[in-house]
């Protein structure tokens, strides 16, 4: 047997990325087990900014929960404000007005647009490209003004209530809404010749990570991430929830499962949601923004109650178990992060390091929201 | 996906699982005679009580699931199997300390993956001083970090599971910190 | 006794361009950056953030200098040192005009790829001795990447030196003529292939100098700092200063070799002007295609070099010789 | 073959493209603020920490000390600390204390505060090394000249020593059964608040 065989011992080496790491955007710390240049194992391990939210709401009133809600995917808060407000809603029966209904819409599709815009750029930044998050921000910016004005917090909102919003919106909003699709329409078909199209780009991400359809049900992924594996499947469309079945908007689908179509399908969704910004402002009602009649002291009735929303990065839904008193007996909340991030094991094994880190980066994964 | 086969089956399982204790072989009849006797205060006092292995449909738009079987801990992996079969996903796992009765609930919650509207719950309770619960890994993987989640945060024991190690909270942990009964 | 004065008058003007270019690069870059990103870079220090680099430089002296406890010690300190050295060694053969060449070799070009193979290997130690892993994988990149990335460099200056027949760099920019269509890059009756050659050569300057889209090296996404991820102060310093200086030197081998050197492109003023002109428009272009681009894969990276890069410099030397033999 | 020619020039074509973009970018205006020469403008309702409002009337809080916002703040971060004056209609807020170290900025005490006596501040440039900094006394920050003393009602005044008066009599009337004092501090209370 000749020397130059391959010899069947390998020898591995444990690498750690994060916590502090330039590839994880937060405290995200992977074990990796590599072989050479190669990933045998990679293991995830979370935890780093944990902060027991699901107790939090066991302590605390319906109310005081609240702010909570801004503070899991700092990236799409009010997506999860949406789910929060929806569930007790849901619970103790109440009707929201309909201008309240189109505000959320509204306000929830322009978070949409922003943490998608800084997924983008901070995707790009992952593989070694500076420039497109600094014109992501910009752009990310504009929202954030837009959110200012009306929420009054740049990040953490806390802007829905039960029953409708914590404020209604102006015209000075409206104005300003239409004037920044206007500006970010064709800011699009920049990004995606800067970037997109780039052939370094394209080398990088098509055919990378794969995900099928079936591992997706498995691990319970959703989101960019289920569309990007040829699934149609948006809670806005399958689980209709405030006004999403009266608006019109198309579910973007890829069929590659790679990191490429998880990317298109972010990129596609922020068109989307401009279509739908549009619409809900077209179509905004006059009218209250609040419900009449919620209770100061919320009581909601015995008994288990479960709502789910499409947050930016998939299905966010949430499990209470209510005993008839002023607090939750248990509040659970099922973060999409979480269960994207759980395939990320299996799906990385045999992976080029460079590889795997663009595929962790086109789950998207927001490290607050996994570790609650 | 049927929803007609996934409610029979699921119902059958529950019913099948009802001999299995033969504590609970009596009470679903004696809840029932109380019902019809209507008498306000047992009713309430049946409410107050475990809930008892079955199948209810449930209307959706009140509670966000359409239908809800509570099953024996043994049978979760034989639920898991008939609703993997239907092309159903697991969203997540989670737990409920119910002090008062001596109990720890898992909660399964599935939605279907293909885009129809159709969500089931299946729970399960366990005796708290003895909170064992087969795993459901090697049928959804996802279930490994929601289980090992519940494990940490209520100390369920799910039997199988592979890594039941401390996961978000610090390695050192020795409480359960979602049950009723944790003081920080 | 004027051989003395010309060498030490030369040596201190080769530490001021070094120093001023090592500088003030880094401040071009930051700039640079800024104004490709809608920002405007550094500001604060000094006009225009001119002083930034003094700023920068007392920083990074003030520093504490600290070994990592696994680290090979004397590798660790001499990787920054030997990077530095070839960078500023080869500033003794570059021709910034027709006489202004500190020492001019009749074998310029050999030594310039002699030298500049010292660097991968700096690297190496660099990241070897800092007993990092992450260093270590970014050490193993580098050699690997600059080793491909030597053969079609190598190749394309061959074909240089087969159109010139010869290897003095200032003889070989004297041959191509006042004029711009004299340049190397276009002599197209040698080889129709010559501004593919350069394109090659190009990629390949990038390639060598570690820079975005090819810094597999440091990428700092995946491997923190790559083969500098352990060092700090002065040394991390003179990594980043050779990173310039390497910057330098390969576009004033691109300008000698292919786009004329001190040569005037219309016909007048011959002199260093138009050689630092045409050098830093390459910087230049280093500096926009980094804050362009991202970064290619290690596979990218490889399969570029042999699947474009390599066949093409071969099928010009062929063609080369033909046109050589033919006309 | 031919594909392998065509990737090169698509390949070449983008990468010409985005240094295209860059250098459009590079030749127009920076957008940026620059922030601590140049202020941002704050909308109106921009959440700071909270204030308490001055009232234009009296140039006095409107606080009345019921202590909604303490008890609906979900993270503990406010302490209202009042005492009772003689000759002043209900209770006078001494002290309003914010610790912003703990607080959201969720608003709840502004939506429990049913006199409108809380609002919130467009301070957003808040920078300190120290944490005590950020324990504020906001009746401090409302009267920064000084606290002012709450205007006394002489009318009112004088019934209540009358009634602390009678109160005393009826005390020393039935020093026996002690019980019955504090009921006559009930009806004192009430009396208050009615009037």
């Amino acid at each position: 047997m000749s020397s130059l065989a391959q010899s069947h011992l390998r020898e591995t080496f444990e690498l750690n990325i994060g916590p502090q790491h330039p590839a994880t955007h937060g405290v995200l710390r992977i074990k990796v087990v590599m072989d050479g240049e190669y990933i045998d194992r990679a293991e995830p391990i979370l935890g780093y900014i944990h902060r027991m939210h699901e107790k939090m709401g066991e302590n605390r009133t319906w109310n005081q929960f609240w702010p909570n809600m801004g503070r899991l995917d700092y990236l799409s808060a009010i997506a999860y404000n949406h789910c929060y407000a929806g569930l007790v809603e849901r619970a103790m029966e109440i009707v929201v007005p309909e201008r309240a209904e189109y505000i959320r819409v509204i306000t929830a599709e322009l978070n949409r647009i922003q943490s998608h815009l800084l997924g983008f750029g901070a995707y790009i930044m992952d593989l070694g490209g500076f420039t497109p998050l600094m014109y992501a921000m910009d752009e990310r910016e504009q929202i954030l003004d837009l959110l200012e004005s009306v929420t009054g917090s740049r990040l953490t909102y806390c802007y829905f209530r039960f029953g409708g919003v914590y404020n209604d919106i102006d015209d000075d909003f409206i104005t300003g809404t239409r004037a920044f699709i206007k500006r970010f329409r064709p800011q699009i078909p920049i990004y995606h010749k800067l970037v997109t199209g780039n052939v370094i780009l394209m080398d990088r991400l098509i055919g990378v990570g794969p995900v099928s359809a079936e591992m997706c049900r498995k691990y319970g992924a959703t989101g960019p991430v289920l569309r990007g594996s040829g699934v149609n499947y948006d809670i806005r469309r399958n689980e209709p929830y405030s006004v999403y079945p009266e608006l019109d908007f198309d579910i973007p689908v890829y069929k590659e499962c790679d990191s490429m179509a998880r990317y298109m399908v972010r990129m596609d969704e922020m068109v989307q949601s401009c279509r739908i910004i549009e619409q809900a402002l077209d179509k905004l009602p006059e009218g209250p923004v609040m419900a009449e009649k919620v209770p100061k002291a919320l009581k909601p009735p015995k008994g288990d109650f479960h709502f789910a929303v499409e947050a930016a990065r998939g299905t966010f839904s949430m499990r209470t178990v209510s005993d008839g008193t002023n607090t939750s007996y248990r509040m659970r909340l099922r973060s999409p992060t979480y269960s994207n991030v759980s395939l990320f094991e299996e799906a990385s094994r045999g992976m080029l390091l460079s590889d795997a880190l663009a595929f962790l980066g086109s789950l998207d994964p927001v490290i607050p929201e996994m570790d609650r | 996906m049927d929803r007609a086969k996934i409610k029979r089956e699921l119902e059958n399982l529950a019913a099948a699982g009802l001999p299995a204790e033969p504590v609970q072989e009596k009470a679903p009849v004696e809840v029932q005679a109380e019902g019809e006797a209507g008498g306000k205060e047992k009713a309430k006092k049946a409410e107050e009580a475990p809930r008892k292995n079955g199948l209810i449909e449930t209307e959706y738009a009140k509670r966000g699931a359409h239908l809800d079987v509570q099953i024996n801990p043994d049978q979760v992996v034989r639920a898991a199997e008939i609703l993997d079969g239907e092309g159903m996903t697991l969203e997540m796992v989670t737990g409920v300390d119910w002090i008062k009765d001596g109990q720890l609930e898992v909660i399964y919650d599935y939605s279907h993956a293909g885009g129809q509207l159709f969500r089931v719950v299946v729970r399960a309770r366990v005796d708290r001083n003895k909170p064992d619960i087969p795993t459901v890994c090697h049928i959804y993987g996802g279930a490994n970090w929601h289980e090992r989640e519940t494990w940490e945060m209520l100390g369920i024991n799910f039997a199988g599971h592979p890594q039941l190690e401390h996961f978000l909270l610090p390695e050192d942990a020795d409480f359960y910190p979602l049950r009723k009964d944790f003081k920080p | 006794m004027n051989e003395l004065i010309r060498l030490l008058s030369y040596m201190i003007g080769i530490a001021a361009f070094l120093g001023l270019n090592l500088a003030y690069l880094g401040w071009v870059e930051r700039k640079g950056a800024g104004h490709f990103q809608r920002r405007t870079g550094p500001k604060e220090v000094g006009p225009y953030g001119l002083l930034q680099p003094l700023a920068d430089g007392l920083k990074l002296m003030s520093k504490q200098l600290i070994i990592p406890a696994n680290a090979d010690k004397a590798l660790y300190m001499c990787a920054p040192i030997l990077i530095m050295v070839p960078a500023v060694l080869l500033f003794v053969a570059i021709p910034f005009g027709e006489h202004l060449v500190p020492r001019e070799f009749n074998f310029g070009l050999i030594m310039m790829f002699a030298f500049a193979s010292v660097g991968g290997l700096s690297i190496l130690i660099g990241g070897w001795g800092s007993g990092n892993k992450y260093s270590l994988i970014a050490g193993a990149r580098a050699v690997s990447q600059n080793v491909a990335y030597e053969i079609p460099m190598l190749l394309t200056a061959i074909n240089i030196v087969m159109i010139t027949g010869s290897m003095d760099l200032n003889e070989i920019i004297r041959q191509q003529g006042s004029y711009f269509w004299n340049w190397n890059i276009f002599r197209l009756d040698k080889s129709v292939l010559m501004p593919v050659s350069f394109l090659v050569f190009f990629i390949c300057s990038l390639a060598e100098t570690n820079r975005t889209p090819f810094d597999m090296g440091e990428c700092e996404g995946e491997l923190v700092a790559g083969y500098h991820t352990e060092y700090g102060g002065m040394g991390f310093g003179l990594f980043m200063m050779a990173e310039y200086a390497n910057l330098v030197i390969g576009c004033s081998l691109t300008t000698i070799l292919f786009l004329g050197g001190w040569q005037s492109p219309i016909g007048i003023w011959p002199g260093p002007h138009w050689f630092l002109l045409k050098m830093y428009f390459l910087v230049w272009c280093f500096v926009w295609i980094r804050w362009t681009y991202p970064r290619t894969t290690f596979w990218g990276l490889l399969n570029l070099s042999w699947k474009y890069l390599i066949p093409f410099s071969l099928v010009n030397l062929l063609l080369t010789a033909l046109f050589i033999k033919v006309f | 073959m031919s594909g392998y020619f065509t990737d090169i020039i698509t390949g070449l074509k983008s990468l010409a493209v985005g240094l295209q973009i860059t250098n459009k970018e590079f030749l127009t205006k920076p957008i940026t603020l620059q922030y601590p020469h140049e202020a941002v403008k704050m909308t109106p309702r921009y959440r700071g920490h909270i204030e308490l409002i001055k009232d234009p009337e009296t140039g006095m809080n409107k606080c009345i000390s019921c202590g909604m916002c303490e008890k609906g703040c979900p993270s503990g971060c406010i302490t209202v600390k009042s005492e009772k004056r003689p000759g002043v209609k209900g209770k006078v807020l001494t002290a309003y204390i914010l610790n912003f170290t703990t607080c959201s900025l969720c608003g709840q005490c502004v939506e429990n505060c049913k006199p409108g006596a809380i609002g919130f501040s467009n301070e957003y440039n808040l920078a300190s090394t120290r944490r005590e900094d950020y324990i504020f006394d906001l009746l401090r920050k409302l009267h920064p000249e000084g606290i002012p003393e709450p205007e006394v009602d002489p009318e009112l005044l004088k019934k209540e020593l009358e009634k602390q008066e009678a109160a005393k009599q009826a005390a020393a009337a039935k020093k026996e059964p002690a019980k019955k004092a504090p009921a006559a501090e009930g009806g004192e209370l009430k009396a208050e608040e009615k009037s």
